[in-house]
């Protein structure tokens, strides 16, 4: 290109990181099977190995590193699968999500301290709850459009948590406390051998769950978060995905197309819960005891921060996101008071430099660099010649 | 005009497909269509015509279920469809096209199509995430029919590219083909000509035809008076609402309500 | 329900004094949803802005005590004035730089959302481990508290069996209403106002008519700004106190009477806040006060179940043809 | 033991440095076999409650300082761990602690939220705790082994003072508050069994913490037209509820407990409208010494150290790190055995008698009643006693 | 030369719309630009008016390169444009349409009201109604009075008679005649290629983001290829209605 607007140092940097990241999706859009499967394993053999310490004295030299792999990192990534699948695939804005992951968390707190089930029967009743919790939310509701569906679902969220704090059967203000950790599956230990210190899983028992390690929980997390990755990975290609994809464009022709939009919206928002639910009794499982006050909005708005900075629709972009604004204010620690501070001017720095997302989909990216996607893109935007819009042209 | 306009030779014996009784739909205090009566028969190619605000577009609306009459009846194959939600409307087998061209922009011309297609499908959440045989059955016969419905409007070299990158004309296609995807007994074409060239004109003129021989019924609104009198088996002219003449193309040419009304005095024309 | 039938001229007046500083704070919310279609999640730290200049004014003329009668007014007038001009000078600046970039690259609303939650971090984060207590002299970790400043006398103008007005909600109610009528009519009547319609309306066609759209974006988070300033000046009235995350609840009330009334609808924003703070305090007398925030968001779940577009519908930009 | 208080005194300049020194070389040696053993402090050291966290900081501190001045054979570093209150934060700091850190005793999690997560943590890992100010009551409920608390609960507190409502100032009509928090609702459910229990008439409301016009709440009371009311909640909700109650024309004596037991609370309040208003609280602030002479000393030593007054839970800060120092002492360096001395410590603290029941709660139960005046806040005396002028 | 567009390339993100696209207007002229759809006929018309950025080219208006001017002060400097769709603000009344046009201006706009009421008596009829109700033909009657009242040297026009009934495609052209008879240069695009070359002095062919043909109107009126392309295959199609 010729045009001399766009010779800031700023702008040929987001230039190149664009023209690499655009080319490893090229790379994967055309490799082979196998090299996709090892891949794959790669990086389930290093997400194994992610707790051990070598890792976690750099990771997070002032708080456990297994703990804050489960949670928040695991969790918000968890979490991040799941509203995804709402803001990201059907394109509806929620704003209230955290009340999916209160309810899954509530549901682990009274089924396990008033009824006594164990982990693993709750895991499918808290799921099967939030899901249902879900689409009573948005049965009434989901046929507003954009903006009024955001502040109904902040509504939900308010109205989960005050209600949980006004609701002395659930412990008011108090929570629950005493909530039972996953039964133990063995104590089988990994063995001591010089493989499995090499990536410093040596001498942990994977299955015992108990308050000290959190190794075991994290593992239990990263299968759970795997699960998720491929059942929305399945869906997202499938005819479910696809009429997600029509909605987000055009809800009206997908409707006249024969897609009943208000069931497939009914169902991202479903499985968007159903997931948060399943993070809520992770977290209370392993957390022992919950509040209200563990379930604010702004974890809300964290989870949606994570969606849209790692690439909104793109799940390894989302799970980035979800990793980045879980790890960069414990790893700013250091920086004590500060780093909310920082962590917000982060956000800003982040979505001025790249408003599509770390790693959006190509698809994704059109849509937001053009501001459809969804939810549009801000009305009052006329490109001027005065512009860096001429840039769009040739990156 | 073309050679190939001639009115078919064996006109159906009128079996109607859709039914328009006593339609009238009315915006708070403005009245868009009043009292209209509208017959289809099967196999035909109706045109609609009229000025813009006339009440065209409304009609489709209220035939596609997208506007719920104020009052009347929506017939379709004995069946009334007022009142019905628009994707069972389309279920029921009636697609439609848009007048400004409303493609999924961002996804791929094949997907589009199948997007028209998984609207016979019955993959729920389970069949997909656990990728039943079901599932991938009813996955590769959709892409065969996107497939074959592509070639059959002549975009079939264009199938992985995105919509919005496709030309205008092939996007007028793409979309006539997502809606052919839905297997309609009734297509509704809104101003399929607008923006071609008369030579892309001319294949339309073809390609609705065709449309027409597999066995389905046609129902557009166009302005463009050659193509409409080129292929309209029968046309009904609307102002202000109301049908103010119906017809044979010959006949709607030559009525005088029409002329004042729609096609002004033919004179200025040339 | 008791507490509501005997006291009903007190709730009413609270909800009403309450609904006043919602809904000038909702006016920014609309303005800027109107012509941006952008929820500026940061505007209610524009507010909290506003009632930290309030305050400083009064400390800066020597924290006057106990001002009643014409002199509140006119105090009231002065702190309006800080207000306004502080936070609808940080809402220009916010737009400058955290949502123009973005604007400039045709970003998504939603990344747009994102940079306004970021921004909503920094400020508040920013008065409080900085700002405040350099500005007040308070030890670090004081920041985080609330910050007063007592200088009405304040005394019933009416009072009439349990209808009791007190001077503080007149000024609130009377100012509210005043500024919501000004800022109508400059919408309506003054070229600016014009400019500011039809970008809303088309921003595209605005710009063919030789309308600069950024300064109408500026002129928009200005004005935005000054209203959520003067809500304030009018909060600190009434409160006289405040602190880092004031706006935080605030500003999700004035968001939700934004919706209620119909977002993008100046008048809108009037109805929905009035109606917004009656609801809570009407609620709050029958089921307690633990529930009016339930109550508050059910009634906005219920509204926009039956009138999916508020009260009042959008207006501001109308239905595009 | 009031003698080893007194060989310290003169000592406190020098303290400081020595307790440098101390953490230089602290990280290294393991607690348990070296010279140093390294004491745990967790809570909301940076958030918007540090104000009730670091005078317990400070208090523990002081004592670990003073220790440290005597060159005992094993020294104490003191490390924090800023949980900003929450228990989210404070579990993996915990983990870390205990893994890492290599812990021998823990003074907190200062907050009855956190604590409830983050305890089960140290019970697990076995490392004692000892609270200067969680009071929920239900945390003595779990059965936990290595947990303490040198604070009354707020079934005491709440007692305490519902009995001074009904006793003391003899309240026929009680107005109770509270701001739905975990403290605060327990504490006002409490106080209202209490009074009720002495025969008197109750209302209640809730507030909203984040809330700014508690209007519906004034109201509410208006219509009651209570003798006394209570607020089981902070200062800095309850500062602004008393301006919104006066300017109301609500003139009922005002109550609150060790929350709102700050001069935020006047400062709120404005103008003279807090004067005479009651808080009470199972701590001892007593920065004039009034109490006992080990407060004495303690005013003077804190105000050397920190040129201020000891503030809320000072005393009590103190006093678990006395605990922890005894323990140390007699010769108790791993946490386990440092935990089995906690269960037979008898000793005179600051605040009250360092003493544990068998589920970690402090043997005494005295509640102090505050009055305030001004933006100050003078002991009134121990609740059972006390009369209001 | 008034107004000379010099080789521009305009993008949507990778997508190039015009491709070097050159186009002159003289002073006291109707050009039209035909095409098909997508030819990028309004992607030119929108960057002469700044609403689209460049990425490569010049523009220039009365010999002054204005590409870098943003789009708000071309108004001003006298581009004034009739958008494609009409662009009423709905939620404003006529006057209050006729009025937003004026808006960059600083001189009094009384005198140019009045005469956007002479040319389009029916607007002065519907003054206090919303833009918003009125009919298509009344929409793209204000569309045009409104782009008067910037009072432009040139005036842009994009597609004034899409969508209308033929009866009143015949208006609005005789009223483009009209206007440029009083003095305003105009270019014209148009998807009715038949009527706009009869309307204009000069014509320009687009196709695909390339100018392919320019020559007298008149002369494009003959040409067999246009003919082909854009007219339709015999003289009767052109004829519209009549035949």
């Amino acid at each position: 290109m010729n045009d001399s607007t766009n010779t800031n140092p700023l702008t040929r940097m987001r230039g190149g990181y664009t023209s690499f990241s655009d080319s490893i999706h090229d790379r994967w859009a055309t490799a082979p099977r196998w090299a996709r499967w090892v891949v794959y394993l790669l990086l389930i053999v290093l997400a194994i190995a992610l707790p051990a310490d070598g890792i976690g004295s750099f990771m997070s030299p002032y708080t456990d590193w297994p703990t804050l792999l489960f949670f928040p990192i695991g969790g918000y990534i968890l979490l991040a699968i799941g509203l995804n699948v709402v803001v990201g695939q059907a394109g509806m804005l929620d704003l209230g999500y955290v009340a999916f992951f209160a309810i899954g968390g509530y549901g682990m707190a009274v089924f396990g301290t008033k009824y006594g089930w164990s982990f693993w029967e709750i895991l499918v009743v808290g799921v099967l709850l939030s899901a249902l919790s879900g689409i009573l939310l948005g049965a009434p509701t989901l046929r507003l459009r954009g903006d009024y569906l955001a502040i109904v679902t902040l509504g939900f969220g308010e109205i989960v948590r005050k209600t949980a704090n006004n609701w002395n059967y659930i412990g008011g203000p108090n929570g629950i406390g005493g909530i039972p950790h996953p039964p133990t599956l063995t104590e089988w230990t990994i063995p001591d051998n010089g493989l499995f210190d090499a990536i410093g899983i040596g001498g942990v028992q994977p299955f015992k769950y108990g308050a000290l390690d959190g190794k075991p929980y994290y593992y239990l997390m990263l299968v759970l978060i795997i699960l998720a990755i491929v059942f929305v990975k399945r869906l997202e290609a499938s005819r479910v995905g696809r009429a997600w994809a029509s909605i987000r464009e055009d809800e009206d022709a997908a409707e006249l197309m024969g897609v009943p939009t208000f069931k497939f919206k009914l169902a991202a928002f479903a499985i968007g819960a159903a997931i948060g639910g399943a993070g809520g009794v992770m977290y209370a499982s392993q957390a022992v005891s919950i509040i209200p006050t563990n379930f604010p909005f702004i974890l809300s708005a964290t989870i949606l921060a994570a969606v849209v900075l790692g690439g909104s629709g793109n799940l390894p972009g989302v799970i980035l996101g979800a990793f980045l604004v879980a790890w960069i204010p414990e790893r700013i620690r250091g920086l004590q008071e500060y780093r909310v501070l920082v962590f917000g001017a982060v956000l800003v720095i982040l979505m001025i430099f790249r408003p599509e997302g770390l790693l959006p989909s190509r698809r994704r990216k059109a849509e937001l660099a053009e501001g459809e996607g969804g939810m549009g893109s801000m009305g009052a935007e006329v490109g001027g010649p005065v512009t860096v819009g001429a840039g769009e042209g040739v990156e | 005009m073309s050679e190939t306009a001639a009115v078919p030779a064996e006109k159906k014996a009128g079996v109607p497909t859709l039914e328009l009784r006593g339609i009238t739909m009315r915006f708070g205090g403005v009245v868009a269509i009043n009292d209209l009566n509208l017959t289809i028969n099967e196999g035909e190619i109706f045109a609609l015509i009229g000025p813009n605000g006339a009440g065209k577009t409304t009609v489709f609306n209220v035939v596609t279920g997208v506007y719920q009459p104020t009052e009347g009846q929506v017939v379709f194959q004995d069946s009334r469809i007022d009142g019905k939600k628009r994707f069972q409307v389309t279920k029921r087998g009636v697609a439609r096209t848009f007048q400004n061209v409303r493609l999924f922009h961002n996804m791929s011309a094949m997907e589009n199509v199948l997007v028209g297609a998984d609207a016979h499908h019955r993959t729920g959440l389970a069949g997909a995430a656990l990728g039943l045989p079901w599932h991938r059955r009813e996955e590769r016969d959709g892409r065969a029919k996107a497939r074959e419905l592509m070639e059959f409007v002549g975009i079939g070299h264009r199938m992985e590219e995105t919509a919005k990158n496709l030309p205008y004309g092939d996007q007028r296609r793409l979309e006539i083909a997502r809606a052919l995807a839905t297997d309609p007994k009734l297509l509704l074409l809104d101003e399929p000509a607008a923006g071609m060239n008369p030579t892309e004109k001319e294949e339309l003129q073809g390609l609705i035809k065709r449309i027409r021989d597999t066995g389905r019924t046609v129902l557009l609104i166009e302005h463009d008076m050659s193509l409409i009198m080129g292929i309209s088996d029968r046309i009904a002219v609307l102002d202000f609402g109301q049908k103010i003449a119906e017809g044979l193309p010959a006949e709607i040419q030559n009525n005088q309500r029409v002329i004042e009304a729609y096609l002004g005095v033919p004179a200025d024309a040339s | 329900m008791n507490n509501l039938f005997s006291q009903f001229w007190p709730y009413t007046i609270d909800g009403l004094s309450l609904g006043a500083i919602y809904a000038l704070v909702a006016l920014g919310y609309t303005m800027v949803y109107g012509v941006l279609r952008l929820i500026n999640f940061a505007h209610s730290e524009i507010f909290m802005i506003g009632t930290f200049a309030a305050l400083g004014t009064l400390h800066l003329i020597g924290m006057p005590a106990n001002v009643g009668g014409f002199a509140l007014v006119g105090l009231v007038l002065l702190l309006a004035v800080a207000g306004g001009v502080a936070s609808g000078g940080s809402a220009v600046i916010l737009e400058y730089v955290a949502y123009r970039p973005l604007r400039r690259r045709g970003a998504s609303r939603l990344a747009a959302l994102i940079s306004a939650i970021g921004a909503s971090l920094f400020l508040q984060q920013l008065f409080a481990r900085l700002v405040i207590p350099k500005a007040f002299g308070l030890p670090k970790e004081k920041g985080a508290l609330p910050v007063q400043g007592h200088f009405a006398h304040k005394s019933d103008v009416i009072h009439i069996g349990s209808f009791e007005l007190s001077n503080d909600k007149l000024i609130v109610i009377v100012g509210a209403v005043l500024m919501m009528i000004a800022l109508d009519m400059f919408v309506n009547r003054t070229k600016l106002g014009r400019g500011i319609r039809a970008t809303a309306q088309d921003p595209e066609t605005a710009v063919l008519m030789g309308v600069n759209i950024d300064r109408i974006v500026t002129a928009t988070f200005a004005l935005g700004g000054a209203m959520a300033g003067v809500a304030a000046a009018l909060y600190m009235l009434r409160f006289e106190e405040t602190r880092f995350d004031v706006g935080f609840l605030l500003g999700i009330k004035a968001f939700t009477a934004a919706v209620l009334g119909g977002i993008g609808n100046l008048r809108g924003a009037l109805v929905g806040g009035i109606v917004l703070g009656l609801i809570e305090m009407y609620g709050a007398a029958v089921f307690g006060s633990q529930w009016q925030d339930v109550v508050a968001f059910s009634v906005l779940v219920l509204v926009l179940m039956f009138r999916p577009t508020g009260l009042l519908g959008e207006s501001l930009q109308q239905a595009r043809a | 033991m009031r003698s080893r208080l007194i060989k310290v005194v003169g000592v406190v300049a020098a303290s400081a440095t020595l307790a440098l020194g101390a953490s230089a070389c602290g990280g290294k040696s393991k607690s348990g076999g070296g010279d140093t053993v390294t004491i745990g402090f967790m809570g909301d050291l940076t958030g918007e409650n540090s104000g009730l966290v670091i005078p317990p900081k400070q208090g523990a501190q002081l004592a670990i300082d003073q220790y440290n001045a005597t060159n005992p054979k094993v020294k104490i570093t003191l490390k924090t761990y800023d949980s900003q209150g929450k228990g989210e934060q404070a579990v993996p700091l915990a983990k870390q602690a205990i893994t890492k850190d290599k812990i021998a005793a823990l003074i907190g999690p200062t907050f009855s939220g956190e604590s409830a997560q983050a305890d089960p943590v140290l019970e697990e890992g076995k490392v004692p705790n000892i609270s200067s100010s969680a009071t929920n009551a239900a945390l003595a409920t779990h059965g936990w082994k290595f947990w303490h608390r040198v604070i009354g609960n707020d079934n005491v507190q709440g007692t305490g003072i519902g009995e001074f409502i009904s006793n003391s100032l003899k309240a026929k009509k009680v107005f109770v508050i509270n701001d739905s928090s975990e403290y605060g609702k327990p504490l006002a459910e409490t106080v209202k069994a209490t009074v009720t229990k002495g025969g008197a008439q109750t209302s209640e409301d809730a507030i909203d913490v984040q809330a700014s016009d508690y209007g519906a709440t004034v109201n509410k009371v208006k219509a009651f037209a209570p003798d006394a009311i209570f607020f089981g909640g902070y200062y800095a909700q309850g500062g602004k509820l008393i301006k919104q109650l006066r300017e109301g024309g609500v003139k009922a004596r005002f109550l609150s407990g060790d929350g709102s037991l700050d001069k935020g609370l006047a400062q709120g309040a404005g103008g003279t409208n807090a004067d005479g208003s009651v808080i009470g609280c199972p701590c001892l602030i007593d920065p004039s010494g009034t109490a006992s002479a080990a407060s004495k000393k303690f005013a003077v030593d804190y105000k050397a150290k920190f040129n201020a007054d000891p503030a809320i839970y000072s005393a009590e800060g103190y006093d678990a790190a006395t605990a922890y120092i005894e323990a140390i002492k007699a010769g108790n360096t791993t946490p386990e055995k440092i935990n089995d001395y906690l269960s037979t410590i008898d000793k005179p603290g600051v605040s009250k008698e360092i003493k544990f029941s068998s589920t970690g709660e402090p043997t005494a139960t005295d509640v102090y009643v505050y009055q305030v005046k001004g933006d100050q806040l003078p002991l009134l005396g121990n609740a059972k006693n006390a009369t209001v002028k | 030369m008034l107004l000379e567009i010099k080789d521009i390339h305009v993008h949507y993100g990778k997508i190039a719309a015009l491709k070097g696209v050159s186009v002159e207007v003289d002073e006291g002229e109707i050009v039209t630009l035909i095409g098909a759809n997508g030819a990028g006929k309004t992607t030119t018309l929108k960057t002469i008016s700044g609403l689209r950025p460049l990425t490569r080219g010049q523009i220039l208006f009365g010999g002054k390169d204005i590409s870098k001017v943003p789009g708000h002060k071309r108004v001003l400097m006298g581009i004034g444009q009739s958008p494609e769709g009409r662009g009423i603000f709905p939620g404003m009344t006529v006057v209050e349409n006729l009025s937003m046009g004026a808006y960059a201006r600083r001189d009094e706009a009384d005198k140019d009201l009045a005469e956007v009421y002479e040319l389009f008596p029916r607007l002065a009829e519907r003054k206090n109604q919303a833009g918003g109700t009125m009919s298509g033909g009344e929409q793209q009657m204000l569309a045009i009075g409104r782009a008067l009242m910037t009072k432009p040297k040139v005036l842009l026009l994009d597609e004034p008679s899409m969508g209308l009934a033929p009866k009143l495609i015949q208006q609005i052209f005789e009223i483009i005649t009209e206007i440029n008879r009083r003095g305003t240069t105009v270019l014209l695009v148009e998807q009715n290629a038949q009527q706009a070359l009869q309307v204009a002095h000069r014509a320009y062919v687009l196709e695909t983001g390339k100018v392919v043909k320019s020559a007298e109107a008149s002369a494009l009126l003959d040409d067999p290829q246009v003919r082909a392309a854009y007219l339709g295959g015999g003289a009767e199609a052109a004829a519209g209605p009549g035949d």
